[in-house]
């Protein structure tokens, strides 16, 4: 509330919003081949040919089901990447993100499209576009996206 | 169904989503809980085409589209147009249930408040009642500086 | 209206309380797939999309962006109506007749079980006067249903009726979730929510979707033997406070349905009208809406129910798909209304089918207490 | 696949509130019906003459579901039809088209549209975290700064662009703000202040990258035969065209190079008959959120050739005083109130239509282009013009 004596007054509402997202069934295989194998899977449309990671169920060109699973190994291309420097309230946690943190998106060797994830290397000035990178896999996985901690470059 | 999807768990990501938002009042808004604060008084605003007297009170008339200027103060006593009694629970609540929530019609006013109503029997509350504002003590500036109306 | 627009393809899931396996893409491709499949069409045959969700209920920022690839808008046309699926109907529609395009896919989504219901619903009320009194959906409209029985003298064994008439309904409809046979006793013992409410007669958290193509006549004809026309549909806004109407009068719907009525050359709806999909997320909707889309006097409503006028064998068979107490979630509820009466008119309808269907009228609301209010009246193409 | 509609149709008033980044004066219902009450009186017409309105925002920057209900008594549409249509950024061209729609339909004659955000009420860089897919991109999505870098490396790498080029594109569009009285940043830079301002997610610095602004944007949307009855200078709707996309980053070349824009706008230049773009247009207003946007833009635009959108601010084309002035408004780098800032678009490219432009006037404009971003790089096209 203003102070008193304010004659413009605020109204707080503090949200704390719940969701249970269902990561449904292409999301669930790719997670499960994650943590019980340490794979990153793309499914392909079998039309098309093209290769999807994140996995979905539809292609949105041919618009078919997609159906075929191919393990596209741990190692990929950096794309593009930005190493994010400026404080932001993070909704996951409600405090602000730590910063600095370096994401990007990786090309996986055969994949259509690119995955977004958190990127490093021996220096975050380090990274560059056209590096190679390489899945650095969590020890105890538990089936989420962060069984993968980071892509870290393969430096020379 | 392809054999990738047998003996498959579903997964679920939980997440809470936590963001913190200040709503400006508005110059109206902020002038009917500042004098509900340090007054005890209930204002509404006269519509100067339809002569509606609006409580809460707002700048614009929906009805006719004019701006409001004219502020009335209307009673703390006024008549039940509607009630419930709440029986279930949720974390947005003020009070816990049971609780009674009802329309109250302030004299002088031509809207009616929605709000909560206290001291009452749940038996005995109809429409029609009559009904007085009951405020805190401490008092902040929002809707509920009036803990509850009250049967008269 | 000078061009017509039919419906030719319905396609919805099953409603169901927790589907915790799919994701949205998996809910809106297989009613997109399913309903071209059915259709014989492609997407590359359709002009352009509509979906249908909330921000809030989906737990994102822009809910389409999600479902992009499984409703086929990949560097196609695609807009999002944030409201009651009705209005999508009447949006879709809209973009039909303005000429732009001949068709159009048209996706309502919804999965309640991943959200909070009473915080999303406590969340429409105004941050300044309203939601801090903890209202949400289900409390205001205990509000309105007290006073709408205060008013005219409706029972609430009349609210319940409705309950037993519509859940008994879900019986006939492999779609519905929640599906019973209960006496009036059962229904009015059931847990008392907010009073009148109690739990049979308030809608069940579900999740599902439903899609719809519609079409300019000339390609509706070419794609269907059944087309099904709207031939009326408006819609009207009340005022937002609820202190600012009295909740027992439904002025928006009235005006909404006169509009729509006047489009298809309806002057006696009691008559003109065969059947009629309404949003019943509460018994006491029922009566109250049939009173505002003029079926009845104000305040007659309760007779409507007692007199049998509304079961599936009645004069005029209301909800005879279960309706939203067996189980439609929010914003797909209303396209629901649309595509059922449509399938009855088509004559797709299975065991809940309605002989000589010819008009059909269907409603969908939006926001407090129905503040807004969407009336679409559907002809039989002949 | 989009025909051009089988009415005419025009717009025949814009009315919009003086952006800020806070209004602490109004509550969201009176910060819009600013707006709608200077639209209204830019037409010189009464709520009573217009038949329903379509309104839209983003629901999680205030924090407010359905916020079409709260607005629909001071935003003039009780007992009228309203209608909620959101699709994040472009949610401003999608009601302008939904306007355009609604006319077009034959059912209605008269249709305000509004869209409206108030940033500082909520945080906003959580609002755009959750357009990210919670399970495969919040954890690393920053808002909106990181993917237009993340991309923007990917851009410069591809193409030669350099930092000094997207700077021109900041010190261009805050200095034309100057000339326009709403605009939220009014600021006379040089490139090497844009350079040298705070690092926030590389290459984009705080100068090349948008604000955060309160407030409205409302347009009457008129039949042929309202139109001139009540505008003796319509703008009217030529073409209007969406384009979505695939829903995850990095199924996208984003700003390396927007598919969804050079699909629109080939589709509404054919539609209305524009052949070479950078003559047939007078003025274009479109939605770059970043400094590094407009260049890219231009190229999928058709202003220039893939890769050359830094030659093209190089040369002063897309100055004022080019031969095709971009942004005169100061664009979104001045003013962003997001489920306004389309719209803000159209407006502006409406009011250089209809001559109305005062100081950010450009000579003689008969065509106008006004272009939305939004969702997943998604894209909308509005064509308007001073002829039906």
């Amino acid at each position: 509330m203003s102070e008193k004596g304010g004659s413009l007054l605020l109204a707080e509402f503090n949200a704390n919003f719940s969701f249970n997202y269902s990561a449904g069934r292409y999301a669930s295989y790719f997670f499960k081949k994650l943590k019980e194998q340490k794979q990153i899977m793309g499914i392909r449309c079998s039309k098309c040919q093209r290769i999807f990671v994140p996995p979905r169920p539809a292609c949105g060109f041919c618009f078919e089901r997609n159906t075929e699973w191919v393990d596209l190994g741990d190692e990929g291309t950096l794309w593009g990447y930005t190493v994010v420097q400026f404080p932001f309230l993070d909704p996951l946690t409600g405090e602000e993100r730590p910063i600095p943190y370096g994401y990007g998106f990786i090309e996986l060797k055969g994949a259509s499209t690119r995955l977004q994830h958190f990127v490093t290397a021996s220096d975050l000035n380090k990274l560059k576009i056209g590096l190679r990178m390489k899945a650095v896999f969590r020890e105890e996985r538990k089936g989420s996206l962060a069984d993968i901690l980071y892509f870290q470059a393969i430096e020379e | 169904m392809e054999n990738w999807l047998e003996g498959l768990e579903p997964i679920v990501g939980h997440q809470d989503i936590k963001v913190p938002y200040r709503y400006s009042m508005g110059a109206t808004t902020s002038k009917f809980f500042i004098e509900m604060r340090d007054h005890k008084k209930i204002l509404g605003l006269k519509c100067p085409k339809c002569q509606v007297v609006f409580v809460p009170p707002r700048s614009i008339c929906g009805r006719c589209f004019s701006a409001m200027e004219e502020w009335v103060q209307v009673s703390d006593i006024g008549t039940l147009q509607t009630f419930t009694v709440v029986h279930y629970p949720s974390p947005v609540q003020p009070v816990p249930p049971p609780f009674i929530y009802g329309i109250i019609q302030l004299d002088g006013a031509d809207t009616g408040l929605a709000h909560l109503i206290g001291e009452a029997d749940f038996g005995r509350v109809h429409v029609g009642m009559r009904l007085q504002a009951v405020f805190k003590e401490e008092r902040v500036g929002n809707m509920l500086d009036i803990l509850y109306f009250k049967p008269i | 209206m000078a061009d017509r627009v039919g419906i030719v393809g319905i396609h919805q899931t099953k409603y169901e309380p927790r589907k915790i396996f799919d994701s949205y893409p998996e809910l809106v491709f297989e009613v997109s797939s399913q309903v071209l499949a059915e259709t014989g069409l492609t997407i590359e045959d359709l002009g352009q999309i509509i979906t249908n969700s909330t921000d809030f209920w989906d737990g994102r920022t822009i809910s389409n962006r999600t479902v992009s690839e499984a409703c086929g808008s990949v560097l196609r046309s695609e807009s999002k109506v944030s409201m009651d699926g009705s209005f999508a109907v009447f949006y879709a529609a809209m973009r039909i007749l303005s000429g732009c395009y001949d068709s159009c896919l048209l996706v309502s989504h919804c999965k309640m079980s991943e959200g909070s219901p009473h915080l999303i619903n406590n969340a429409m009320f105004d941050p300044l006067y309203q939601r801090i009194m903890g209202f949400d959906e289900l409390s205001t409209c205990a509000l309105q249903a007290n006073r709408y029985m205060y008013k005219y003298g409706i029972t609430e064994e009349q609210c319940a009726k409705v309950a037993v008439k519509n859940l008994k309904n879900g019986n006939r409809n492999p779609y519905a979730h929640r599906a019973m046979e209960v006496t009036v006793g059962q229904v009015m013992g059931s847990r008392m929510l907010a009073n009148p409410i109690k739990e049979l007669e308030a809608y069940p958290i579900t999740d599902g979707a439903c899609a719809m193509i519609l079409a300019v006549e000339d390609k509706a004809r070419k794609w269907t033997s059944t087309p099904v026309w709207i031939a009326g549909i408006a819609s009207r806004m009340d005022s937002f406070y609820l202190g600012d109407r009295d909740l027992a009068e439904v002025v928006a719907l009235e005006l909404a349905a006169q509009k729509a009525y006047q489009m298809a050359g309806i002057t006696n709806p009691r008559k003109e009208i065969d059947l009629v999909e309404l949003s019943d997320y509460y018994s006491y909707q029922e009566l109250l809406w049939l009173e505002g889309m003029g079926f009845c006097q104000r305040g007659a409503g309760g007779k409507m129910i007692d007199e049998g006028l509304t079961a599936l064998d009645g004069e005029l068979p209301v909800n005879p798909s279960g309706g939203i107490l067996s189980g439609n979630p929010i914003t797909v509820a209303g396209t629901v209304r649309v595509a059922e009466a449509a399938l009855q008119l088509m004559g797709r309808a299975g065991e809940r089918q309605v002989d000589g269907v010819q008009k059909a009228l269907a409603q969908g609301h939006w926001g407090p207490c129905g503040q807004g209010q969407c009336v679409v009246v559907l002809e039989k193409g002949v | 696949m989009a025909r051009r509609a089988k009415r005419n149709v025009a717009i025949v008033a814009t009315g919009q509130t003086d952006h800020r980044s806070k209004r602490p004066d109004v509550n969201i219902v009176e910060m819009i019906h600013e707006a709608v009450r200077r639209c209204l009186n830019d037409a010189q017409m009464s709520m009573e003459e217009i038949d329903g309105v379509v309104i839209g925002n983003m629901e999680h920057f205030e924090g407010i579901f359905a916020t079409e209900m709260w607005s629909a008594d001071s935003a003039g549409y009780l007992l009228k039809h309203g209608m909620k249509i959101t699709t994040g950024g472009t949610t401003g061209t999608s009601l302008a088209l939904a306007g355009y729609y609604h006319v077009a339909s034959g059912l209605f004659d008269t249709v305000m549209t509004i869209g409206w955000e108030k940033q500082s009420e909520g945080e906003t860089t959580a609002g755009l975290i959750f357009q990210a897919d919670p399970l495969w991109e919040r954890a690393t999505m920053s808002g909106a700064i990181g993917s237009f870098a993340a991309s923007a490396t990917a851009y410069m790498n591809k193409y030669g662009i350099t930092e000094e080029q997207a700077a021109k594109v900041a010190v261009k569009n805050r200095g034309n703000a100057f000339n326009n009285p709403h605009a939220h940043l009014k600021m006379e830079l040089t490139v090497e202040q844009v350079l040298k301002s705070k690092m926030l997610a590389y290459p984009i610095k705080m100068l090349d990258m948008c604000p955060t602004s309160d407030g409205a944007c409302a347009m009457i949307f008129a039949s042929e035969e309202r139109a001139k009855r009540v505008c003796t200078n319509p703008a009217w709707v030529i073409a209007g065209v969406t384009r979505h996309d695939q829903p995850f980053g990095g199924d996208l070349e984003m700003l390396a190079d927007l598919r969804t824009l050079r699909s629109a706008t080939e589709e509404a230049y054919k539609i209305a008959g524009i052949k070479d773009p950078l003559k047939d247009i007078d003025v274009a207003e479109l939605y770059e959120p970043c400094t590094f946007a407009e260049l890219s833009w231009y190229e999928t635009a058709g202003f220039c050739g893939p890769g050359e959108g830094g030659k093209l601010i190089d040369s002063g084309v897309t100055y004022m005083d080019g031969e095709l002035p971009v942004n005169p408004s100061g664009g979104v780098l001045s003013t962003n109130c997001i489920g306004a800032t389309a719209m803000i678009r159209v407006a502006e490219a409406a009011i250089q239509v209809m001559d109305k432009g005062g100081k950010r006037q450009v000579p003689n404009v008969n065509r106008a282009i006004a272009t939305g971003f939004g969702g997943s790089w998604w894209s909308d096209v509005m064509v308007l013009s001073k002829t039906p």
